[in-house]
C-alpha cells in the first residue's frame, strides 16, 4: 500500500505546457484521455453506421432481383476514382500526423491541404453522381420515378443508395471543416512534438470516414 | 497505480515513410483486385464474401497503421473490437429472424407482392398536402403498368389456401408477380 | 478489496479550513451557471430539470389516471388521451429517467469519488447539458403544435401517417439521444483515466461500476437509436420506406432498430439504481457490501447480456418461432445476474447497523418493489405466458415496478443521501420518512392492481374498456392520487430544507472519497489529490469487527 | 396437463380469465407456475429481509457490524438454483409457444383484415362480417393481414395474441371446445379509436355455423335491398368512421348526405350520387371531403357487387 503522498505538485518535472489543462496531472494523461475518447466516438460511429448497413443487408436479403439490376445503374468508375481519392487522403492525413510528430510544421500544412482538396474532389464527383441519379428519377422511396423497369422495390435500392452515402457525404463536409479548423492551428503554430493530439484525433476522424466508404463501395457499386 | 497514463507515451512513435507509401501501395492493389473481380462474374454470395473480405482487409491495413492501432494502448484496440462486435450481432440476429420469418408457417414469410399491393398503396397514400407524396400515386402506377389498382389487398398469397374474397383478382396477379421478388 | 491500513486518506484531504469557496459560491452570476464546467454546477443544473420534468410527466400521468377511472370520457376525448400517455411516455423515458440517476447524481458524485478534480471532457460535459434542454425544448414544442399520439416507442407505420406532429418528438429525441452518448463518452473516460493514485478498479465503489456499464450501453446503443428516429424523420418527410409496408419497407424491421436501443436503454435506465442502492445499503448499515466482485461484474454482465434480449419485445410481432427461442432464452439469462444482486443487497444488511433514514426507507422500498418487477419479468420472459400477458396492463404494471419501483425510488433515495453533500443543508428527517412511505403505499396500489386486470386481459393505451376492469381502474387512479401526494410531499421538505442558514452537520458519513471533502465541495474539489489505500465500504464500525475492539 | 391449482378448469379466477381454448390449459398451467415459485422466493426474500430488517437495527451509535465480503457456497447455491429453475420456464414456455404457432392440418381457413378501427372476417365462401363465428371443436386458422397501421388480434379467453401486420400475413389458430360468446380485442396501439375496435368471437355448433354462413353472401330472402344494405354497413365496419345520425365520427355522418353538395379538398364540389358513393368506398382518395382526414381504407376487391348495390341502397335510405 502506498503512503499518502500529495501528488499535487507532482508532474514529473515537466513544465507547464500552454495547452495543459488543469484537471488533467499530466500532459500525458491529457494526451491519452483525449486519445480515449476519441475511439470511443469512433466506436459510437460505428454503430451509427451499423443502422443502415443493417438495411441494405435486409434488403438485399428481402429483394435480390433489385439489388443485382439496381447496381447496373451506379457507375463503377466514378466510384472507383472516388475510393482512391479517399485512399490518398488517407495517406496524406496520416503523414500529417507523422509531420506533426516531428514538429515539422511545413510538412503539416502540406499534408492538410492535399487532404482538403482530396475531399472537394471527393465531393465534386459525388454531385456528378447524385446529379445523374436525378436526371433518371433513381430516387429514394417515394420520390422514386425512374423509366428503366427494375424488378422488386428499385426506390429502397436507391433510398439505401441516398442515406448511406449521404451520411457518408455529410461526414465528408464534417470532415472538411474540422480539417479547416485544425490547418488554422497548425499556420498559428500550435503543433509540436510535445502537443500534437487534435491532428491525431482529427487524423482518426477522418481515417473513419475512409474506412465507411471502403465498405460501402464495393456493397453499393461492385457486388453485383 | 490506476493511471498507466503518467507512465507511457514520453516520446511520439514516429513510423519510417516507407512503411506509409507501402500501405497506401497495398491499398490501391486490393481496390484494383476487387474492382477486378466485380468483372468476373462470380455467383452473387461467393462475390460478396470476397468484396468484404478484401474490405475487411483493407480496412484492417488502415486501422492498424494509418490510425496507429497496432502501437497503440489496448484499450482503444478494445473499444473498437467492442463496437464491431455489437454492430455484427444487431446485423447476425435480425437477419436471422428475417430469414427465418416463413420456418414455420411459409405464409409468415412473405412479403405482399409489389403488384398485388397496389390497392394497399392506394389506400394509405398520404394525405395529399404533404409534399412529394402527390406524384407518388401517379408514377407508382406508370412505372408498375402491370398492376391494376382492383387487386385486393386482402386477398390471401397462392400459398395461402384460404379462399378470400377477392381470391380471383389476386390469383389473377399472381403470375405478374414473377417480376416482383415478395418472398425471401 | 480489503485494505490493510486504517489510515484512510490523508488529513488534509478533508478541506473544510482551506481558502476556497465552495463550488455554489464560487463564481457569481446568472451566466456563470450557463456557461459552467463545473460537473458539480451541471449536476444541479441536471438536478433541477430532471425534478421539472418529473413533475411535467408526472401530472400527465394523473391526467391518464383520472381518464381511466371510469370507461366512458371524464375529462378528454380518445385523441386527447393518446396525446396524453405519449407524453407521459416519452417525457419519462427521454427527459427523466435516462438522465436522472447518471445525468444528475453521477455527474456531481463520479469524480469526488474518483478524487479527480473534474470530467475528463469538461466542455463536452457542459455542451451535453445544452444539448439535453434543446431535446427538451422540442418536446415542449409537440405541446404547443398539438401533441404527439404514437406512444412513447414510435411504432411504424402509425407514426408515419399520423398528422400529430410526431416529426417534432422524433427530432428531440434525436438530439437527447447525442446528450445521453456525450454523457457516456465523457464518464468512460473518466472511470479510465483519472482514477486517484491507490484507487484500483476492485476499490471502485459499486456506484462507479454501475455508471461506467452503464456509460458502455450509452455509447454503444444510443447511436442506432439516432440513425433509426432519423430514418423515421426522413420517412415522415419524403417517405424513404425503409419502414413502410408501401414501399416494401418492413414495419417490423422498425421494432429490431428500436429495441436494439430500447432494450439496452431500459439496462441504461436500472442499471445506475442498482449502483445507488449499493450506496445507500452499506452506508445506512454501516456494512461492506456482501460479494463486492459480483456485484460489481454482474453489472457489466447485464450490460453485455442486455444487447441481445431485444426481441422478447416480439414475441408476438410477426418475429419468427427461432429468433423468439432465442430471445427468450437470453432474457432468462440476464434475470441470473440480476437475482445475484438482489440477493446480495439482502444479505448485506446481516449483522448490519441498520438505521431508518429516509435514504435507507427508499432503499429497503426498492428491494421489495423491484424483486416484484423482476418476478414479474418472468412471467413475460416466458414464451407462451407472454403471449397473452404482452401489451396488456400487466406489462404496464412490470415495467413501472422496475423503471419507477427501481431506477426513481433510487434516485429519490440518492437524492436524500447527497443533498447535504448538495447542498449543506438538513433536510426535516421525520417527513422525509412519512413521505417515503406514502410513496410506497401508493405506489403499491396503483401498480400492483394493475397485474391483476392486466392478467385478466386489459390491452394497454385504451382510453375505454370492457366493464369487467372498471374496479382495478378505479382503484388504481386513487392508488396515483396517494403516490402523487406522497411525491410533493417530498419535494417540499427538500426544498424547505434550503431555508435553513448556514451548513448544517453530517448525519451519515461514508467513507468512500465524495465525503472526504468538504460541504459542499470547493470548486476543484479536492484541496489535493487524495491517495486511496482502503475500499469503499471500510466504515470505522466494520474496521473495529475485524479488530476485535469494537465498543 | 392439467392444471391442479384451478378448482374449474376453465372458470375465471382472481388471477386469469376464463379459458375457453385448447391450448389456455397449458398456458394457464405455466402461469401458475411461475407465480407459486415467484410466490415463494418473494415470501423467503422479504421475509429475511424483514428479519435483518428488525434484528440488526441500530441501537447505538457507531457499534461494531461485521466484517463479512461473501460467502463463496452460498453464491454459487444462489447462482445454480435459479438458472436451473429458469430453465424450466424456458422449456415449458418454449412448448407451448410452439403449440401455438403450428395449427393442426384440416384447419378451417379464415382471413381476418385489420383496418383502423375495426375486424373483418371473410369466411371460405366469401362471405364478410364483422364478428368471428366459428364452430365448436373445430381449428380454426386465421390468416391475418392489415390495410393501414399495425394492429393485434387478441382473445384473452383463448390466450391467444398475434400482431396484424401491413405488408405481411401472420397466422394464428385455436381450437375452442366451449360454447359461448368471448371478447376480441385489438392491442396494438393503433390511432385514436384503438380502444374501440373490439369484436366478438362466437363459437357455435356446427349447424349454426353453416346457417351463419349461408347467410352473409349476399342478400336474405324477403329482405329490402336497404335492409340488406344496413347489414353490409355493419358486417364490413363501415360504422366505426361513420354515423347515421349525424353526429361527426372520424369520417363524415351519412345521414342525409345522399343527392347533397360534399366539399372536396382541392377540387370543385360534387354531389353525392350513386357514382360519387361506389367511388368512395372502393376508391376512398380519390375525392376527399373537405375537414375529414384521409383515413378510409379502400373496399375494392373487398365488397362485391351485390353488396355495394345494397350499400347505395342504404345511404340513400338514412334521411
Amino acid at each position: 500500500m502506498s503512503s499518502a503522498t500529495n501528488a499535487h505538485d507532482d508532474a514529473h518535472g515537466q513544465a507547464h505546457h500552454k495547452f495543459h489543462q488543469h484537471h488533467f496531472l499530466t500532459m500525458a494523461q491529457q494526451a491519452s484521455s483525449a486519445k480515449f475518447g476519441m475511439w470511443l466516438f469512433l466506436g459510437q460511429e460505428v454503430l451509427f453506421f451499423s443502422g443502415l448497413f443493417m438495411a441494405y443487408f435486409v434488403f438485399r436479403a428481402l429483394y435480390p432481383e433489385t439489388w443485382l439490376h439496381s447496381a447496373e445503374y451506379l457507375s463503377k468508375t466514378m466510384g472507383g476514382i472516388n475510393t482512391v481519392v479517399l485512399l490518398y487522403s488517407s495517406l496524406t492525413m496520416a503523414l500529417a500526423v507523422r509531420s506533426a510528430q516531428l514538429s515539422d510544421k511545413k510538412g503539416l500544412i502540406i499534408n492538410l491541404i492535399q487532404t482538403i482538396v482530396c475531399a472537394f474532389i471527393f465531393m465534386v464527383v459525388k454531385y456528378f453522381e447524385y446529379s445523374a441519379k436525378f436526371d433518371h428519377g433513381f430516387l429514394p422511396g417515394a420520390l422514386y420515378h425512374g423509366h428503366e423497369f427494375i424488378p422488386g422495390r428499385p426506390e429502397l435500392f436507391f433510398t439505401v443508395y441516398f442515406t448511406m452515402t449521404g451520411l457518408h457525404g455529410i461526414h465528408v463536409v464534417a470532415g472538411i471543416g474540422v480539417l479547416f479548423w485544425i490547418l488554422k492551428r497548425a499556420i498559428r503554430g500550435d503543433f509540436d512534438s510535445t502537443y500534437y493530439i487534435p491532428v491525431e484525433n482529427v487524423g482518426l476522424y477522418w481515417h473513419l470516414v475512409d474506412l465507411v466508404w471502403i465498405f460501402l463501395f464495393p456493397l453499393l457499386y461492385l457486388v453485383r | 497505480m490506476a493511471n498507466q497514463a503518467h507512465e507511457n507515451h514520453h516520446e511520439p512513435h514516429v513510423l519510417p515513410l516507407p512503411v506509409y507509401y507501402g500501405i497506401f501501395g497495398a491499398l490501391l492493389g486490393l481496390t484494383i483486385l476487387t474492382y477486378a473481380v466485380s468483372f468476373v462474374g462470380l455467383p452473387e454470395s461467393l462475390a460478396l464474401g470476397v468484396a468484404m473480405l478484401v474490405a475487411s482487409t483493407k480496412a484492417a491495413l488502415v486501422a492498424g497503421v494509418f490510425m496507429h492501432l497496432i502501437w497503440d494502448e489496448k484499450l482503444n484496440i478494445l473499444v473498437l473490437a467492442v463496437s464491431v462486435l455489437a454492430m455484427l450481432l444487431f446485423f447476425g440476429v435480425t437477419l436471422m429472424d428475417e430469414m427465418s420469418r416463413g420456418l414455420i408457417l411459409p405464409e409468415e414469410g412473405t412479403l405482399f407482392k409489389q403488384n398485388e399491393d397496389a390497392a394497399l398503396k392506394e389506400a394509405a397514400n398520404p394525405p395529399p398536402a404533404e409534399p412529394g407524396a402527390a406524384q407518388a400515386g401517379g408514377k407508382g402506377a406508370k412505372l408498375k403498368a402491370a398492376a391494376g389498382s382492383g387487386e385486393g389487398s386482402a386477398a390471401a398469397p397462392a400459398a395461402a389456401a384460404a379462399p378470400a374474397a377477392g381470391s380471383g383478382e389476386g390469383s389473377a396477379a399472381a403470375p405478374a408477380a414473377g417480376s416482383g421478388s415478395g418472398s425471401r | 478489496m480489503s485494505a490493510t491500513t486504517i489510515d484512510h486518506s490523508p488529513s488534509h484531504a478533508a478541506g473544510e479550513h482551506g481558502h476556497h469557496d465552495n463550488y455554489l459560491v464560487a463564481k457569481k452570476g446568472i451566466s456563470s451557471w450557463i456557461w459552467t464546467v463545473d460537473h458539480k454546477r451541471l449536476g444541479i443544473m441536471y438536478l433541477a430539470a430532471v425534478i421539472l420534468f418529473f413533475i411535467v410527466g408526472g401530472l400527465a400521468a394523473i391526467a391518464v389516471r383520472t381518464e381511466l377511472m371510469n370507461p366512458t370520457k371524464d375529462i378528454m376525448d380518445a385523441d386527447a388521451y393518446n396525446r396524453m400517455f405519449t407524453l407521459h411516455g416519452a417525457v419519462m423515458v427521454f427527459l427523466v429517467i435516462i438522465p436522472s440517476i447518471p445525468a444528475s447524481l453521477g455527474n456531481f458524485v463520479l469524480p469526488l469519488m474518483l478524487g479527480a478534480k473534474d470530467v475528463a471532457f469538461p466542455k463536452l460535459n457542459l455542451a451535453s447539458f445544452w444539448v439535453y434542454v434543446l431535446g427538451a425544448a422540442f418536446f415542449i414544442a409537440t405541446l404547443v403544435t398539438g401533441g404527439v399520439d404514437t406512444g412513447w416507442t414510435f411504432y411504424t407505420p402509425y407514426s408515419i401517417k399520423t398528422s400529430s406532429s410526431a416529426t417534432i418528438a422524433l427530432l428531440g429525441a434525436f438530439i437527447l439521444g447525442f446528450s445521453s452518448i456525450f454523457t457516456g463518452i465523457n464518464f468512460l473516460v473518466t472511470i479510465h483515466k483519472m482514477r486517484a493514485p491507490g484507487l484500483t478498479w476492485d476499490r471502485l465503489p459499486l456506484f462507479v461500476w454501475a455508471l461506467y456499464a452503464t456509460a458502455l450501453m450509452q455509447v454503444l446503443a444510443t447511436p442506432v437509436l439516432a440513425i433509426t428516429l432519423g430514418l423515421l424523420v426522413l420517412e415522415r418527410t419524403i417517405h424513404i420506406g425503409i419502414f413502410d409496408p408501401v414501399y416494401g419497407g418492413d414495419p417490423v424491421l422498425f421494432q429490431h432498430f428500436f429495441w436494439f436501443y430500447s432494450h439496452p436503454a431500459v439496462y441504461i435506465m436500472i442499471v445506475p439504481g442498482f449502483g445507488m442502492i449499493s450506496e445507500l445499503i452499506t452506508v445506512h448499515s454501516r456494512k461492506g457490501i456482501f460479494g463486492y466482485k459480483p456485484i460489481a461484474i454482474s453489472s457489466v454482465a447485464i450490460a453485455f447480456i442486455g444487447f441481445l434480449v431485444w426481441g422478447h419485445h416480439l414475441f408476438v410481432s410477426s418475429q419468427s418461432a427461432l429468433a423468439g427461442s432465442i430471445f427468450s432464452f437470453l432474457t432468462f439469462a440476464v434475470a441470473v445476474p440480476t437475482a445475484i444482486k438482489v440477493f446480495s443487497w439482502i444479505a448485506t444488511l446481516y449483522k448490519g447497523s441498520i438505521q431508518y433514514t429516509t435514504p435507507m426507507v427508499y432503499a429497503l422500498s426498492f428491494l421489495f418493489l423491484f424483486s416484484i418487477g423482476g418476478l414479474t419479468g418472468l412471467f413475460l420472459g416466458s414464451l407462451s405466458v407472454d403471449v397473452h400477458l404482452t401489451d396488456t396492463y400487466f406489462v404496464i404494471a412490470h415495467f413501472h415496478y422496475v423503471m419507477m419501483g427501481g431506477t426513481i425510488i433510487a434516485f429519490i433515495g440518492g437524492v436524500h443521501h447527497w443533498w447535504h453533500k448538495f447542498t449543506g443543508k438538513n433536510y426535516n428527517e421525520k417527513i422525509g420518512v412519512i413521505a417515503a412511505i406514502i410513496i410506497f403505499v401508493g405506489f403499491n396500489v396503483t401498480f400492483f392492481t394493475q397485474f391483476i386486470f392486466g392478467s385478466q386481459g386489459m390491452p394497454r393505451r385504451y382510453w375505454s374498456y370492457l366493464e369487467q376492469y372498471h374496479t382495478g381502474h378505479m382503484i388504481s387512479t386513487y392508488g396515483s392520487y396517494l403516490l402523487a401526494v406522497g411525491l410533493f410531499l417530498a419535494l417540499f421538505n427538500l426544498l424547505a430544507s434550503l431555508r435553513n442558514k448556514g451548513v448544517a452537520p453530517e448525519r451519515w458519513r461514508g467513507v468512500s472519497l465524495e465525503w472526504e471533502t468538504a460541504t459542499p465541495p470547493i470548486e476543484h474539489n479536492f484541496e489535493s489529490i487524495p491517495v486511496v489505500t482502503a475500499g469503499p465500504y471500510d466504515f470505522p464500525e466494520v474496521r473495529a469487527a475485524r479488530t476485535g475492539n469494537g465498543h | 396437463m392439467k392444471t391442479p391449482l384451478l378448482a374449474d378448469g376453465s372458470a375465471a379466477t382472481f388471477w386469469l380469465p376464463e379459458a375457453a381454448s385448447t391450448f389456455a390449459a397449458d398456458h394457464d398451467y405455466l402461469y401458475y407456475l411461475i407465480f407459486w415459485i415467484s410466490t415463494f422466493f418473494f415470501v423467503v426474500m422479504m421475509g429475511a429481509m424483514a428479519y435483518f430488517m428488525v434484528k440488526y437495527r441500530r441501537r447505538k451509535q457507531g457499534e461494531a457490524t461485521s466484517d463479512i465480503h461473501g460467502n463463496t457456497k452460498l453464491e454459487i447455491a444462489w447462482s445454480v438454483l435459479p438458472t436451473l429453475i429458469l430453465g424450466v420456464f424456458f422449456v415449458l414456455g418454449f412448448r407451448g409457444f410452439i403449440d401455438t404457432l403450428t395449427p393442426p392440418a384440416n384447419t378451417l381457413n379464415i382471413n381476418v383484415t385489420a383496418q383502423q378501427w375495426a375486424w373483418s372476417f371473410t369466411y371460405p365462401n366469401g362471405g364478410n362480417d364483422s364478428i368471428l363465428v366459428v364452430p365448436v371443436g373445430k381449428p380454426v386458422k386465421l390468416t391475418m393481414s392489415s390495410v393501414d397501421v399495425l394492429h393485434s388480434f387478441f382473445v384473452p379467453a383463448f390466450r391467444a395474441k398475434r400482431d396484424v401486420v401491413p405488408g405481411r400475413y401472420t397466422v394464428l389458430w385455436f381450437q375452442s371446445d366451449k360454447l359461448g360468446e368471448y371478447d376480441v380485442l385489438c392491442t396494438e396501439y393503433c390511432g385514436t379509436s384503438h380502444s374501440l375496435m373490439m369484436s366478438k368471437v362466437k363459437v357455435v355448433s356446427q349447424e349454426e355455423y353453416d346457417a351463419h354462413l349461408k347467410g352473409l353472401t349476399g342478400c336474405q330472402d324477403g329482405q329490402s335491398l336497404a335492409e340488406c344494405g344496413g347489414v353490409a354497413f355493419k358486417r364490413n365496419g363501415c360504422n366505426s368512421c361513420h354515423s347515421v345520425d349525424g353526429s361527426k365520427l372520424v369520417g363524415p355522418s351519412l345521414k342525409g348526405v345522399y343527392g347533397t353538395e360534399q366539399p372536396i379538398v382541392g377540387g370543385p364540389a360534387v354531389i353525392a350520387d350513386e357514382q360519387y358513393i361506389r367511388e368512395s368506398v372502393m376508391n376512398p382518395m380519390a375525392k376527399i371531403v373537405a375537414g375529414y382526414p384521409a383515413a378510409m381504407p379502400a373496399y375494392a376487391g373487398r365488397i362485391n357487387e351485390e353488396q355495394m348495390g345494397a350499400l347505395v341502397e342504404y345511404i340513400r335510405s338514412i334521411k
